[in-house]
């Protein structure tokens, strides 16, 4: 699941086919603000199902990078994979979870992903989370 | 004939020796020599064999020679025996059961009605009980379904006997039936069956084996003999389903399903059926399940996918609206339509009143539709909203909302058309006055569309049955003249035409007040807008002769006005006088009058201009004569031979005797005289339509006479047009005239002249025209001569002087002329002569061209084009492999009229020859290629961008290879200095840039 | 493109009437210079992703925004989304391009963008049409260039 | 007055022709392009040929070629997503490896000088490096996601090892390697709107940036403690936009390459012209000037996609267009 910033706007072939999460974003953080002011449910509930999705997100690396970690940390000629996963973790673990309007948490994120990616790359495994994506992919340019 | 001897056929026969017994038997049995139960007794024998095959074959014998008898042959008594035989037949070996179906079937055939009592029971009962049809190949399984199908037309009340029974075994018979052929027959029986058969228990069973097939996915094989379309099949289904109420309930939530889904041709499927189905479900039913299909429709309506799924909606709706219309009599107020119309109106009002109109126009179509359906739910509708538009019209002004309001209005009122001797007339009556003040109102708008939409408008109400009052309808028809005599807008003129036609229908009275307002306009200025009304307003018996006397006196100042625009009124004037033939046609009246005083006054004025000293040429122009004489052909040719007869005299007597008693001037009018002068020769042109429309019971006295003259002056005349017309006038009387030895004769003598004068060298133009147009008069009669002058013509296609002429002949020959030698003009045309023309000389044309000089090869390739081009497709596409080498040849020939007319020709092939021209894109692409910039003419280059386009529509795999050439020379030619070009070009290369891409065409 | 219409029931416009056929574009020695109408009739019959209408009867675009400079080889064109906020903007303007690339004299540049304060997006979307470089790529995108080839292609 | 002259039309793509590029010793020229062929052009004689078409490597567009350092490989960033390594052996190419990874199109590849590393970028807004093993495999030694819209390009320092890249969200970034991975060090801001193409001068102290603002920009890189006292953080230097090229081209600029071995910068323009520009003799290093030495109008009959100088012959010039055609040109300076 992809978390939009106002700068991803131009894209527009992801804003047509993306159009749902795009909403879920918007509901997040507006959700959020809303809620916290006048404690309107659907502001939280909004708020509540952007944040289980990035929850969801973490957890789903933590978990598998972990995984990999354990597997391989013995094997050798895996040191750089292995050095890329305890980044990983890293990250993960002082991600500033508590507020989900802060940029640096998706910033962080984004640079998860991308390490992600690099993992795939040197394992040529295709490990992606929840690929909702792929619609966008085809239409977007 | 003795008994071994067919005994021993029988033997060879069952031996698979030989088939002669069929023969045999057949005549024994209707000889009489053979009796059926020997027949019988004989291959009974072969029946005990053990070996299926033998006892197959047996059966086999017997259909055969059943099939070759007459019924009468065998007594009823016979029929029923073989019935039974074969019945019983059934039970023996599956591999024997074909035959004996196939004895069944010929048995049921060919007796039809005069089949036995019992005897329609026993087959059916043993074919439920013996047969698994779907066990069957196809053609047995159509045996099966041909024998229900016979019997259930000429033996159904035995059938109902069976009741149950019958729709069972039929029910378990068709079942998972895949052949389309044979499910056309199985739909057949089957809507027979629910028509004729209580269905009792079996409804669901009966639903369910027909509805299984719906919606009716099918596309015919490429090329398949059957024909079978996916529309036979969907109409055979649809047969079904809407038979019988009782599978309302089954059938409606089914279509309400496939509604829903997002397969176009499904939904369209579904919307169809329920507007069959509708009425024969009835209201319960309807309204059970009223708000679901309301909602589908709506959606179909509100926001269309294709406009056809549109309209499919709309006619579901009526059909709904119809199902829940009260019986005619016992109408209540708030029967079950009334009800649904209230909900929709609602629902509708809403859409009235929003800013923009949006959903006004989808709205009104929902209405529209419900109003249709019944006369009951036309007055409920037409009642409640007629009001709300004329309130809406006031709310708003802009034009174009206006616009939309007043042409849904009009729609309204009109529905009650279709209830004509209902009570909608007469509620739309009751509230028509106030719907037309805003007509009216809005023809004084200054904004043209509005304007013109309420003509429009007015003009379909004037068409209401018995709506308006008289004084209504005076009001509304000047409205629209004054639109007619005052407007400057073209747009809202001639949006008046249709309705002036309609009011003359209506209100013919109207004419005699609005003809001399419009005759007054007849000026420089106006003529051209208000002549054609003159024209429509004319054709009443109490006006016609007096417009048209009108008419040509201002045809006669008009042409001695010096002012250039003089010509343009004049051609006005007289197009306006053939719009009053062609209207005038079927008005017996107006024919007599036209026939009797207009047509020889316009000889009189034509004759008496020549003669006078200072003659105008306006009126001896070639264009106002040809109109004029476009005007007297159509009045000639509706004469019956009385009528004909005298106007043929009076023109005689203008034409052929000296003396010429209409005028005072000295000088004599001798038009058909080589020395008379061409303004007095040039009226040949109106001696043809008279001449030559004689109808065919008419002969023509004078006929020697006039085939001197026009001969002598289409030969020798000075003037050019002259000679022209006069070759035509010849050829259209010789076309008629008797052949007799005075024919044979001038035909001789002609043949022998153009034989001595027509020589390779010769340059001789006028007579090779004269030649070109004898021979086009007796190709067309078929006449015993034709071939000799067709040879003299072709002969010369190798002359270097007249070549090209001759070839443009061979067109003149086999093209249709509006003026002369048409079957309207009663003709003497042969059946298909163009073929018979082609058929004869293609062979020759094509080693001509082989043979000929390089300089005159082009003749031949003309020639032949013209051929093609009068070639109907059918005969084209047949003769195309041995003349497609020399198209090929053609487009590289340097001749703008034959590349033309052989990329036409090119283009029909690419339609209707396509797997021939598959073999040979290789050779024509590039060509065609390079003719897209051809220098010289646009003309070609453009037609070579048309067949381009065409190719489009072969085989993907045949041209995909060409594409990236095509596209990529094509880009070139976007950038052709002339516009016509490029817009073709834009459309080929786009067409190419589509082809084999994704969305494209595949 | 399923699901939820973004503009259900849009205003439909009247259609122009076929360009006139004038006497020296008869005539092959004249040159007709390419002008604004000429490629007005190039695009306007393109059909709009989510109806069964054309660019033309949705006023998306209009004669009057065609801007044509033969000798100086350039083509400007202003296309007017039906509501500010349609996703298909972007789909829009790359058929107008699409159809442009396939239909001009290479010759000529070409710019489409959206009419000034039509389109919540606008900047986003002109700056994305203009990069050549995506529409190429756009183009080899079988997705894509198959709704786009549906938006062009001519209703039988 | 100096003009450009067209020495040579190399014609046989059959689309637009997307990027050029010599090979370190100036003796072959690869071209790619909308064909989804490569073309290497050598000399035969005075007259430029074909050489060798390498094609079926890739389904999409060929975007740009890359020569390795030593020569031996070439490299090939595609619309298909992925990235193709080439080797030569006595004249003949083979594909050697695919690199994957990246979302969708790869806009270019590039090697370092070390030919240890090769860096490509994506509209999947990432820059992929990738490390050359001993034994001639490829492995992804970072990811770096720092862009926020598609990636048109990245290039190595001539001398050190840091990588510049440009994007449609109108930024230049810098790389470096940080203890254990790849961050962006440097990002300069100044264009308006999408930047194509930059290129680094000789020294590496300078850089020229092509834009879709129609402007090129020179920037000039200040390491710590520099004297003209312009702060820098940390043991980073910073850039700073010296110098900015406008009203010079009239459309879209695409690429720009500057000459390490004259000095002299060429752009490649939408407006179908190639400009040859010039620093001045007396010209401030802090505010640099800049002339226009030639203009060649029409250069192509189409949009001028790349430019690129011969590295060993001055003055040599190649360039490919959407016409299809790649030009050969000599600078000839008053």
């Amino acid at each position: 699941m992809q978390v939009f910033r106002m700068a991803e706007k131009d894209d527009i072939f992801h804003d047509i086919v993306m159009s749902e999460e795009r909403f879920h974003q918007e509901g997040f953080s507006a959700g959020l603000n809303v809620g916290r002011q006048t404690g309107s449910q659907e502001g939280w509930k909004l708020g509540w199902q952007q944040g289980s999705a990035i929850g969801s997100e973490i957890g789903f690396y933590s978990g598998f990078c972990g995984i990999l970690l354990e597997k391989l940390k013995d094997v050798d000629n895996k040191q750089r994979v292995c050095k890329v996963l305890q980044g990983i973790l890293a990250t993960l673990d002082d991600l500033p979870l508590t507020d989900p309007t802060n940029q640096e948490l998706f910033d962080k994120l984004e640079m998860v992903r991308a390490k992600v990616k690099q993992v795939n790359s040197l394992l040529s495994i295709n490990l992606e989370f929840h690929s909702k994506k792929q619609g966008a992919k085809e239409m977007s340019f | 004939m003795s008994a071994p001897m067919w005994k021993s056929e029988v033997e060879k026969y069952i031996k698979l020796l030989e088939n002669s017994a069929v023969e045999v038997l057949s005549n024994g049995l209707q000889g009489k020599s053979v009796s059926l139960l020997e027949l019988v007794e004989s291959i009974g024998e072969h029946l005990t064999s053990e070996d299926h095959e033998i006892r197959g074959r047996v059966i086999k014998l017997l259909s055969e020679v059943l099939g070759k008898l007459p019924i009468t042959v065998l007594s009823p008594m016979e029929v029923k025996t073989m019935v039974t035989y074969l019945c019983e037949r059934l039970q023996d070996h599956h591999s024997i059961q074909p035959q004996a179906l196939k004895g069944i079937l010929t048995l049921v055939t060919g007796n039809g009605s005069n089949l036995p009592e019992g005897c329609a029971d026993m087959i059916c009962r043993s074919i439920f009980k013996e047969v698994q049809v779907q066990t069957l190949s196809q053609t047995d399984r159509c045996a099966v379904y041909n024998i229900y199908s016979t019997l259930l037309s000429h033996k159904l009340p035995e059938l109902q006997k069976m009741g149950n029974d019958f729709v069972f075994g039929f029910i378990q018979s068709m079942d998972t039936e895949k052949d389309p052929r044979n499910l056309l027959l199985a739909f057949h029986c089957a809507r027979t069956i629910i028509l004729n058969f209580s269905l009792g228990p079996f409804v669901e069973e009966m639903f369910e084996v027909t509805s299984c097939y719906f919606p009716i996915d099918f596309t015919p094989p490429p090329n398949d003999e059957f024909r079978i379309t996916r529309e036979d099949l969907i109409s055979g289904l649809r047969g079904c389903l809407s038979a019988s109420p009782e599978f309302g309930p089954l059938c409606v939530p089914l279509l309400l399903d496939k509604m829903q889904s997002d397969v176009q041709s499904a939904i369209l499927d579904s919307l169809l059926t329920l507007a069959e189905s509708a009425v024969v479900y009835g209201s319960k039913c309807i309204k059970e399940f009223q708000a679901p299909l309301y909602r589908c429709i709506k959606q179909e309506i509100f926001s269309p996918r294709t406009p056809e799924l549109a309209s499919a909606a709309e006619t579901a709706l009526t059909a709904m609206s119809a199902a829940l219309s009260p019986q005619p009599g016992l109408s209540t107020e708030d029967s079950d339509v009334d009800v649904f119309i209230k909900e929709v109106m609602q629902d509708s009002k809403r859409h009235f009143l929003d800013e923009d109109l949006r959903l006004f126009v989808p709205s009104c179509r929902l209405l529209l539709a419900l109003a249709l359906g019944s006369d009951h739910a036309c007055c409920a509708v037409v009642g409640q909203t007629v009001p709300l538009l004329e309130d809406l019209y006031n709310k708003f002004t802009g034009a174009t909302q206006r616009k939309q309001i007043i042409e849904m209005l009009v729609k309204f009122l009109c529905s009650c058309k279709t209830f004509a001797g209902g009570k909608a007339p007469k509620v739309v009556s009751e509230m028509i006055s106030s719907s037309l003040k805003i007509l009216m109102s809005s023809t004084s708008q200054s904004n043209g569309t509005l304007t013109s939409a309420a003509v429009q408008g007015l003009g379909q109400v004037l068409t209401l049955p018995g709506v308006l009052t008289s004084e209504d309808m005076k009001t509304s028809c000047w409205c629209i003249l004054e639109q007619v005599l005052n407007s400057e807008d073209k747009l809202v003129r001639s949006s008046c035409v249709e309705p002036c036609k309609e009011m003359m229908k209506v209100y013919p009275e109207i004419s005699t007040e609005i003809l001399p307002k419009l005759i007054e306009k007849i000026n420089p200025e106006e003529g051209e807008a208000i002549l054609p009304f003159v024209a429509i307003f004319s054709v009443h018996k109490s006006v016609i002769s007096k417009t048209t006397e009108q008419l040509l006196s201002k045809l006669q100042q008009e042409s001695q006005a010096m002012s250039e625009s003089a010509l343009q009124t004049c051609l006005w004037i007289t197009s306006c006088l053939v719009d009053i033939s062609v209207y005038a046609r079927g008005n017996s009246d107006c024919v007599s009058v036209l026939s009797l005083e207009t047509v020889p006054a316009v000889y009189r004025i034509c004759a008496s201009n020549a003669v006078s000293d200072n003659y105008s040429d306006v009126l001896s122009s070639p264009q106002v004569l040809q109109t004029l004489s476009v005007f007297i052909k159509n009045v000639t040719t509706l004469l019956d031979s009385g009528t004909y007869a005298r106007l043929y005299t009076l023109v005689t007597k203008l034409y052929c005797e000296d003396s010429n008693s209409d005028t005072t001037q000295q000088k004599s009018f001798r038009p058909l005289q080589v020395d008379s002068p061409s303004v007095q020769t040039c009226l040949v042109t109106l001696l043809t339509p008279t001449l030559c429309s004689s109808p065919k019971q008419f002969t023509m006295p004078d006929i020697q006479k006039y085939r001197e003259l026009l001969t002598d002056l289409s030969l020798r005349s000075s003037h050019d047009y002259t000679r022209s017309e006069a070759a035509k006038c010849l050829a259209g009387i010789l076309n008629k005239a008797p052949d007799d030895e005075e024919m044979a004769v001038y035909l001789q003598q002609r043949r022998d002249f153009y034989v001595h004068t027509l020589t390779s060298t010769s340059t001789d133009t006028s007579c090779l025209q004269q030649c070109v147009w004898v021979t086009k008069a007796l190709v067309m009669r078929g006449h015993k001569e034709a071939n000799k002058f067709v040879n003299i013509l072709l002969g010369l296609l190798d002359s270097e002087f007249l070549g090209d002429r001759a070839a443009e002949g061979v067109g003149v020959v086999l093209t249709v002329y509006e003026d002369v030698l048409n079957p309207s003009m009663h003709a003497n045309i042969r059946m298909l002569y163009k073929q018979r023309f082609f058929t004869e000389n293609s062979s020759r044309l094509t080693e001509g061209f082989q043979n000929a000089s390089a300089g005159t090869k082009k003749n031949y390739l003309i020639a032949l084009s013209h051929c093609l081009q009068s070639l109907p497709k059918s005969v084209l596409v047949r003769e195309l492999p041995q003349l497609f080498p020399l198209l090929v040849q053609s487009l590289l020939c340097d001749n703008v009229q034959l590349q033309q007319s052989t990329m036409d020709a090119l283009c029909t092939m690419i339609t209707d020859a396509p797997d021939f021209l598959v073999k040979h894109v290789d050779s024509v692409i590039p060509q065609l290629l390079k003719l897209t910039t051809y220098k010289p003419a646009m003309r070609v280059r453009t037609s070579a961008l048309r067949c381009l386009l065409e190719l489009v529509s072969l085989p993907a795999p045949v041209i995909l290879p060409y594409k990236p050439q095509v596209v990529r020379s094509l880009e070139g030619v976007l950038d052709d200095k002339k516009r016509l070009v490029r817009l073709e070009a834009v459309k080929a290369r786009n067409e190419w840039c589509l082809l084999g891409e994704p969305g494209g065409k595949k | 493109m399923a699901g939820k219409l973004d503009n259900a029931n849009p205003v439909i416009f009247e259609q122009s009437k076929e360009r006139q056929v004038l006497p020296e574009e008869e005539d092959d020695d004249v040159t007709d210079k390419i002008d604004d109408r000429e490629v007005f009739d190039m695009i306007r019959n393109i059909n709009d992703p989510e109806h069964p209408l054309t660019l033309e009867e949705l006023n998306v675009v209009e004669n009057a925004r065609v801007k044509v400079d033969d000798e100086n080889n350039y083509v400007g064109i202003e296309f007017t989304p039906t509501i500010p906020h349609c996703s298909m903007a972007t789909l829009i303007g790359l058929s107008i391009r699409v159809k442009l690339l396939r239909s001009l004299p290479p010759r000529f540049k070409v710019d489409v963008s959206i009419t000034p304060g039509t389109h919540a997006s606008e900047v986003a979307v002109n700056k994305q049409l203009a990069d050549k470089e995506r529409v190429a790529a756009a183009l080899e995108n079988s997705h894509l260039i198959e709704v786009v080839n549906q938006c062009l292609a001519t209703r039988k | 007055m100096a003009k450009l002259q067209e020495l040579m039309k190399l014609s046989g793509h059959q689309d637009r022709v997307w990027c050029v590029a010599w090979n370190p010793t100036g003796t072959l020229l690869a071209s790619c392009g909308g064909d989804k062929i490569i073309r290497i052009w050598g000399k035969e004689g005075d007259k430029w040929v074909c050489k060798s078409i390498l094609a079926e490597g890739h389904q999409r567009t060929i975007r740009s070629v890359g020569w390795s350092p030593c020569g031996n490989y070439l490299a090939s960033a595609s619309f298909d997503a992925t990235t193709n390594i080439w080797s030569r052996k006595e004249g003949e190419f083979e594909c050697i490896a695919s690199l994957e990874g990246h979302e969708n199109e790869v806009k270019a590849v590039s090697w370092a000088p070390t030919g240890l590393l090769l860096a490509t970028c994506s509209r999947d807004k990432s820059v992929w490096i990738w490390e050359v093993t001993e034994d001639e495999e490829y492995e992804c030694a970072s990811v770096i996601s720092s862009h926020t819209q598609d990636v048109k390009y990245a290039v190595w320092h001539p001398t050190r090892e840091m990588l510049a890249s440009c994007s449609y969200d109108n930024t230049i970034k810098l790389f470096k390697e940080e203890i254990d991975d790849w961050t962006c060090c440097n990002t300069l801001e100044s264009h308006t709107s999408t930047v194509w193409k930059i290129s680094f001068d000789q020294t590496g102290h300078r850089i020229v940036s092509c834009s879709d603002d129609k402007t090129l920009k020179i920037w000039q890189e200040y390491l710590p403690g520099n004297p003209e006292g312009i702060d820098t953080i940390g043991k980073e230097s910073a850039w700073k936009c010296v110098c900015t090229l406008s009203g010079y081209h009239n459309r879209v600029i695409y690429d720009v390459d500057w000459s390490h071995s004259n000095g002299l910068i060429v752009s490649a323009c939408g407006d179908e012209c190639i400009r040859v520009f010039r620093e001045e003799e007396i010209s401030d290093k802090n505010q640099p000037s800049f002339s226009l030495v030639c203009t060649q109008n029409r250069a192509h009959s189409q949009d001028v996609n790349s430019v690129a100088w011969n590295p060993k012959e001055p003055g040599l010039l190649a360039s490919g267009s959407d016409d299809g055609d790649v030009k050969l040109w000599e600078v000839v300076l008053d």
